[in-house]
């Protein structure tokens, strides 16, 4: 199982661990993530106007990049953007045309953009993952934190079922662990509100915790590294039980036994360190 | 050679004042096969049409052109004069020299020659008119039903109080429909059973209705007056003459399945009758579910059975008849709401639809008349009514209002407050819709006497958490974010159309709007009718509608199926194709283009060196043809040909337009 | 030849035959008139009673008869009071169009229009866009039969 | 009030630009009852649009809601009548940033802390946001 | 002539004769040549005499499923020998109920496509006097020597255009399969037609057409082609005037080509019959393209199960005409 890799810039940066246990997870599991080369940002937001084709500039050149072969990320965000332009490069032509008479590429909307979740869950099954686990999570209440970029709008993202998802918590199934539900996994954590409104972000999240707190969860996991800082950094110092937030990837790397101090990680960084690009 | 008389109507100035009469006459004159032309002010008129009637006396016409206003408008008064003075109606045809001439220009120079243009038209065309006749058609006085629900059941009692005999063809076990699962109705809280059950009896005695039950339709075939129909009576594994409907055998039966009529929320056997007032009282078997069909073992319902009524070895029945009549009545469905993943239905016991919360209040219901939370037999305090669930949605739903929500709330909320009078109700809406007679009254009482409180918003999100249910609601008019912690949601589900509609549809050969709810032939002027004679329509099957307009619409379809039984004779379609059999080769395209499975294949002999040879033509039934002409255009070789617009009468009337 | 027709003379004015469907185009015409529209008196209507009646070589008559331009007027798709009809006629005659103009008739001579019983305004709208659209093309000579060559 | 119903230069844009016609909402306000932030809005979701129907435009440029809206596209994967507000919100954005205000967010207003903490991808889908 | 061909000949002879002699079959429709090396002309074998003259080699060009027409007057049951065109004319046929399946024994033979004798003496290039074939070329044999051409040089232009050589219906099998072939170019000459402007196309046709003599062999070999009475024989209506007049041509080649419409199996008789070469495929190519575009791929004869595109419709069907 081969794929094309995007990063993005929070996965070599604030959210390394999300690379690092993902890389060493997939290696374990067979699936070879190459990365792309000279990579640069995905776009960080996909634009709602159709006519700010600028911002569809570095996503497109990314899809353009990947040469027809399926293309994966991990960062929520980074896959959301890359999604959705593909879709707009399919549906219309107009946008297709400019966009890529700019970047003086020929592209069309082909080939198959997936996060990495659903690489694990429709390439190698959930079934297969869950023969793989070495060291399941047994015990461990964990409960998914969808947020919003993975689900919606799903006619685009088709990722799963914008309203009843069911793919993290399979996966954590698979991984062994006790699934507990919330009723707020799918609902935003307030993204970048809490760069310029901390107080809304500091709503939502709380609601979120409480939720899964409610519902018995220890752990919640995300794909999201923005979700992750407001789960962890917007709570309330309100004195309740923490509930702990991790990448999904994290848990993965821990099931499947993988050691990962910081000597692995550091392996990692060196080995792909020639072929990073900026940031 | 014809013998031809042109008459020009003046129409007062609507004609003359921009057609040159004279000139059009004298134009007519010259037209091969015209031996007379005149004019009047007013052809229509009694003396004008007298004037026709004496010129083809006097100069022997045979065929005869009027040049007057549109044939749409009276083609059928001229026909008719025609026949009074002794010719085929047929052999008239009209040059619309008002509305296509005299009325769209200004000009007389203009509007001249076109009229003299389309008078050489019809005349040429008139020239090849032959004597049509009209068919006479048998009108088979009985008529079928379609649905035995509240529509069906009074269309019935209607026609058969008529003094024709009426067969109500019902697939559940028991006639009622869904007003037999309701409690009380709206808006004057009548019980529902207390006014349907006597009409539901009075169908089983009255000796002109026939109750078909448990039974489907197969297939129909004919048309207007004699409709041949086959009828599959599903194997009921019980001798309805024997049985008494004692119920030993439903008590007996180990068997369980979950009932329908309840929709789901409660077990019944799997020998049984739909509810307790069912009409016929006769169980069924349901062979998925009965431990004999399944595993070759029990019949206790046999033994037990005291007239000896059960019976394994009983097969589905196909009953052939033939009517002149058919009222659909099948009625409607209600929309799933698990396709709302919002709103949690399907996951969580007290999350309900408008009609099993319904259920709950009925004395022989699920939880025998209580209303209680299904998860924990607890009456709610706090209930949420959400409207328009999957109504006037044309992102995941129905574009459409369901028209019946607005009301079954608001009774629904009222008589909660009677049997719980502790609990709130609160009623997410969009509008509330009430126009009816007495409906605005009864939604107002809710509001104001039975503390029953509307919301204007809706629901964004419900969840449950620890033992209630979180509403995540808005009140648009205050602007407020409302969350409510309920015991129990009611979701108004879209009434939509039943899921086999296109089905029977194209069975009966009626057509559907995009949500398959049935057509009717015009939407003010013709709301029974269907674009296929002889087929009406009733109830919910057409469009969401309450009891008073179902009814209302029963005893229409009742009406017009009693004035086509009551007629000796149909009147058929006098311009129908008809094949040329020597020419027809047979290819049997026209069959795949008709719409009116009107042609056949036939067999005929013919000579073949000396000898006689079986070949296949096709054949048109007259009383099926409507005269559309689809036959003719598919075939190359012009083997078939459409009465009074044969392709000779339209090449000369080509020919005569380019002159 | 027969191409050769010399009548774009001043003068000239087009032949348009014009078959309409008794249910709505038809009666689309006949509410033109009620409402005492306009439109120019070279439209002729021949009365058929559905678009699904439309035999091709009726149109192809009409070019040999010296017709300037063809349309076929019928119920809109799903209003046909046959109730398929006009969705017979839709293939039949979209294969024939693309065949006249594969055969060099220019693509405006013969066309197709869906104008309802309630459509006066455009009934008279697309008989007066035909016949300006056939003006400015000038007369139609291919296929005219030289026996019904105008007389100037 | 400007009530020039629904023909405003904002109007004609957003549904040119983002195929969103304020017009086809019937105020059934299910994106406010979905919305996760209306805590910190002055107009609720369907106000907003409410007032892009009435032509509201000075109004609709000054309220805070616009910059509260994340983008989660909650109430679009819930509007019954299949309208993306999010799309909207991004217009009368846009509509500010191209031409009204100027930028609403820059490096300037981050705190050090804040600078070395934050995700690298909210600081740029912020400067996307808020920033031309 | 080529030891395949001959060997593939006593092959078929032996099997069809079984069926012949036994009496499983009444007639045999096959090939035997004509008068001349380069002509095979339509067999209809009773006896075992008969077979004797029976012949497959790359001259069979005849369609023989129009014979069945006739034939199955006569005969209770016909075998009939059909290559991939032939095959498709019999799925025509009967799906215009012409021909009824069980009274017809079909025996396919894939096709490795016939050769164009015009084209053979052209190569020639002097008085050929016969040709033999091995592997895929042609040996041409004239009076001054030999010349050797590649097969594909040399087919009719009809069988360099055949997407379907192997036949898709048969009740035996006789010769091993061809494979559908892939990348043909037929729709070229319509596309360039199409670049034209209507005076251009106008006049192409109109010279093309001016040489129809109206002799009605493109009709009598067209598996499409089966009414009892042709339109243009018709005296009640006249819709073909007998005069020599342009539009009358036209009149009869668009009305030909129409009532192809989704019902041409695209086998080219109709042109390899024509006498004055006019290029008929072109008409009926049009409307195989265009109504493929419109209505989706549909390739008559292929299947007789499938409805042919005039015979059904869908309520979102597109149109040509610019109905807005």
């Amino acid at each position: 199982m081969r794929y094309r890799y995007f990063p993005g810039c929070t996965l070599k940066g604030q959210a390394k661990n999300m690379e690092n246990t993902t890389l060493a997870a997939a290696t374990a599991l067979g699936i070879e993530l190459v990365e792309l080369e000279e990579w640069q940002c995905c776009g960080a937001v996909f634009p709602l106007y159709e006519d700010e084709l600028i911002s569809l500039l570095s996503p497109v050149r990314t899809l353009a990049a990947a040469e027809g072969e399926p293309l994966v990320s991990l960062c929520a965000a980074c896959h959301h953007v890359l999604k959705r332009a593909q879709e707009l490069m399919q549906r219309n032509e107009d946008a297709r045309h400019k966009v890529t008479e700019f970047l003086e590429i020929d592209y069309k909307g082909e080939g198959r953009v997936l996060h990495f979740l659903e690489v694990l869950r429709d390439d190698l099954g959930f079934d297969k993952l869950a023969e793989m686990i070495k060291k399941p999570l047994e015990g461990r209440k964990a409960a998914a934190y969808y947020g919003c970029l993975l689900l919606r709008p799903s006619k685009v993202m088709q990722f799963d079922d914008p309203e009843n998802p069911t793919i993290m918590e399979d996966f954590l199934q698979a991984l062994g662990a006790e699934v507990v539900k919330s009723p707020y996994r799918t609902e935003c954590c307030g993204a970048y509100l809490s760069v310029t409104e901390e107080g809304v972000a500091a709503d939502t999240v709380a609601r979120i915790l409480d939720s899964a707190r409610k519902a018995g969860a220890e752990m919640l996991i995300t794909a999201c590294p923005l979700c992750r800082y407001n789960l962890e950094n917007c709570a309330a110092e309100d004195g309740k039980e923490p509930v702990k937030v991790y990448y999904f990837s994290e848990l993965l790397a821990e099931a499947m036994g993988l050691q990962f101090d910081d000597l692995m990680a550091k392996a990692i960084e060196r080995r792909r360190s020639s072929d990073v690009g900026s940031s | 050679m014809a013998r031809t008389g042109v008459f020009v109507c003046h129409c007062g100035t609507n004609i003359a004042g921009t057609v040159d009469i004279d000139q059009s006459v004298e134009a007519s004159r010259g037209f091969p096969g015209v031996v007379h032309a005149g004019e009047y002010r007013y052809l229509c008129s009694e003396m004008g049409q007298d004037l026709i009637k004496n010129a083809i006396e006097e100069h022997n016409l045979d065929r005869v052109v009027v040049g007057t206003c549109s044939p749409r408008m009276h083609e059928n008064t001229f026909r008719k004069a025609a026949a009074e003075a002794g010719l085929n109606p047929y052999m008239l045809e009209v040059a619309n020299i008002r509305e296509h001439c005299s009325w769209v220009h200004r000009e007389m120079d203009e509007a001249t020659p076109k009229a003299i243009a389309l008078l050489r038209a019809a005349a040429a065309k008139v020239a090849l008119n032959d004597p049509l006749d009209i068919p006479e058609l048998d009108v088979e006085k009985r008529a079928l039903i379609i649905g035995g629900g509240i529509a069906g059941i009074q269309a019935a009692l209607d026609i058969a109080e008529a003094g024709y005999v009426v067969d109500i063809v019902e697939r559940e076990p028991s006639i009622g429909g869904r007003m037999a699962q309701l409690e009380k109705t709206f808006p004057t809280l009548d019980c529902s059973a207390c006014i349907l059950t006597p009409k539901m009896v009075e169908a089983a005695q009255h000796p002109n209705v026939n109750l078909i039950t448990y039974s489907e339709i197969d297939e129909v075939k004919g048309f207007v007056g004699q409709f041949d129909v086959k009828i599959r009576q599903k194997a009921r594994s019980v001798d309805s003459v024997k049985c008494t409907g004692c119920g030993i055998c439903w008590e007996k039966c180990p068997s369980k399945a979950p009932s329908e009529f309840e929709m789901g929320m409660a077990k019944r056997k799997a020998i049984y009758v739909p509810f307790p007032q069912a009409v016929p009282n006769v169980p069924v078997i349901d062979r998925d579910n009965c431990l004999y069909f399944k595993k070759g073992r029990c019949q206790i319902c046999a033994k037990e059975c005291p007239p000896e009524a059960i019976d394994f070895e009983q097969q589905d029945v196909v009953i052939e008849r033939r009517y002149g009549a058919i009222i659909v009545a099948t009625g409607f469905d209600q929309l799933d709401p698990s396709i709302y993943g919002e709103y949690g239905y399907g996951q969580h016991p007290d999350i309900l639809t408008g009609l099993e919360f319904e259920r709950l209040f009925n004395a022989s219901g699920p939880t025998g008349g209580k209303v209680v939370r299904l998860s924990d037999g607890k009456p709610p305090r706090n209930v949420v009514f959400i409207q328009c669930i999957g109504s006037r949605d044309k992102a995941r739903g129905m574009n459409y209002c369901s028209k019946i929500c607005c009301m079954f709330t608001a009774k629904q909320a009222i008589l909660l407050k009677e049997k719980v009078p502790d609990a709130r109700s609160y009623v997410f809406y969009i509008d509330v819709r009430t126009a009816g007679k007495g409906y605005e009254e009864f939604q107002r009482r809710a509001a104001e006497e039975y503390d029953v409180a509307y919301l204007r918003g809706q629901v964004g999100k419900i969840f449950p958490e620890e033992d209630h249910l979180v509403v995540h609601g808005v009140d648009s008019l205050s602007g407020k974010i409302v969350e409510i912690k309920a015991d129990m949601v009611v979701l108004a589900a879209a009434s939509i159309a039943r899921c086999d509609a296109p089905e029977v549809g194209r069975k009966v050969g009626i057509n559907s709007d995009s949500y398959h709810f049935f057509n009717e032939a015009h939407p003010k002027l013709r709301p029974v009718e269907t674009h296929t004679a002889g087929v009406f329509i009733a109830g919910a099957c057409q469009a969401p509608k309450d009891i008073p307009d179902t009814v209302a619409q029963a005893s229409a379809a009742a009406v017009k199926a009693i004035g086509l039984l009551s007629k000796e004779k149909l009147q058929g379609e006098a311009c129908t194709a008809e094949v040329i059999q020597d020419e027809c080769s047979g290819c049997l395209n026209c069959i795949a283009v008709c719409p009116y499975t009107a042609i056949t294949e036939v067999e005929i002999e013919e000579r073949h060196h000396g000898g006689t040879l079986k070949r296949t033509v096709a054949q048109v039934n007259p009383s099926l043809c409507q005269g559309c002409g689809s036959c003719t255009a598919t075939c190359r070789s012009g083997s078939i040909n459409l009465k009074g617009f044969t392709n000779e009468q339209i090449l000369a009337e080509v020919d005569a337009i380019c002159l | 030849m027969s191409v050769g027709v010399k009548e774009k003379a001043a003068g000239w004015e087009p032949l348009i035959v014009a078959f309409c469907c008794n249910w709505c185009s038809y009666a689309g015409g006949d509410l033109a008139g009620t409402s005492r529209l306009t439109y120019p008196s070279n439209v002729k209507v021949i009365r058929v009673p559905c678009s699904g009646r439309m035999n091709p070589m009726f149109v192809l008559r009409a070019f040999q008869r010296g017709a300037d331009g063809v349309i076929v007027a019928g119920c809109h798709p799903g209003d046909c009071h046959y109730s398929t009809g006009n969705y017979s006629a839709r293939r039949r005659l979209s294969a024939f169009k693309r065949l006249v103009e594969f055969a060099g008739f220019e693509p405006e001579r013969f066309e197709v229009r869906w104008i309802s019983s309630s459509e006066g305004d455009k009934f008279a709208e697309e008989m007066t866009g035909i016949t300006e659209r056939i003006k400015a093309l000038g007369p139609n000579g291919k296929m005219r039969d030289a026996r019904w060559q105008k007389k100037a | 009030m400007s009530a020039a119903a629904n023909k405003t230069r904002l109007v004609e844009e957003m549904k040119a630009q983002s195929g969103q016609d304020p017009s086809q909402c019937f105020q059934c306000a299910k994106c406010s009852a979905a919305c996760p932030v209306t805590a910190a809005m002055d107009l609720l979701p369907h106000q907003v649009i409410r007032y892009l129907q009435m032509g509201m435009e000075e109004e609709l440029l000054k309220s805070k809601t616009p910059w509260i809206c994340a983008s989660c596209f909650t109430c679009a994967a819930r509007c019954p009548r299949d309208l993306d507000l999010a799309r909207m919100m991004e217009g009368i954005r846009l509509s500010m940033l191209r031409c009204r205000e100027g930028n609403k967010f820059g490096p300037a207003d981050l705190t050090p802390e804040q600078l070395e903490k934050l995700p690298q991808q909210a600081l740029v889908s912020g400067f996307r946001k808020y920033n031309k | 002539m080529a030891e395949k061909s001959l060997k593939e000949a006593e092959k078929i002879r032996e099997i069809v004769g079984q069926d012949l002699l036994g009496g499983r079959i009444g007639l045999l429709l096959g090939w035997e040549k004509g008068h001349y090396w380069w002509q095979s002309r339509p067999l209809f074998a009773k006896n075992e005499a008969d077979l004797e003259k029976l012949t497959w080699d790359s001259f069979c060009v005849i369609n023989l499923s129009r014979y069945l027409l006739e034939e199955l007057k006569e005969h209770g049951k016909v075998g009939v020998l059909v290559k991939g065109c032939d095959a498709r004319a019999f799925n025509r046929l009967l799906q215009d109920n012409m021909v009824a399946r069980d009274r017809v024994v079909l025996y396919g033979l894939p096709c490795p496509g016939m050769l164009d004798y015009g084209r053979l003496n052209e190569e020639a290039g002097g008085a050929l006097i016969s040709i033999s074939e091995s592997n895929g070329s042609v040996t041409l044999k004239t009076g001054t020597g030999e010349k050797s051409v590649e097969r594909d040089q040399v087919l009719m232009k009809k069988c360099a255009e055949c997407v379907y050589p192997d036949p898709v219906v048969y009740d035996q099998l006789l010769l091993s399969p061809q494979g559908k072939k892939e990348g043909v170019e037929r729709f070229k000459s319509v596309e360039d037609l199409e670049e034209l402007t209507p005076d251009e196309r106008f006049a192409y046709w109109e010279g093309e057409l001016s040489r129809c003599l109206r002799c009605y062999a493109c009709r009598q070999v067209c598996p499409f082609c089966s009414c009892r009475e042709c339109f243009v024989e018709q005296d009640n209506p006249r819709w073909q005037g007998r005069a020599y007049q342009p539009g009358e041509n036209f009149m009869f080649h668009l009305v030909r080509a129409y009532h192809g419409t989704g019902r041409c199996i695209d086998c080219g008789e109709c042109e390899r019959a024509c006498p004055v070469d006019i290029p008929l495929q072109e008409l009926n190519r049009k409307l195989i393209k265009d109504i493929n575009q419109l209505y989706g791929d549909y390739e008559a004869g292929v299947d007789a199960e499938a409805d042919p595109p005039l015979l059904t419709y869908r309520p979102d069907d597109p149109a040509a005409f610019s109905e807005k």
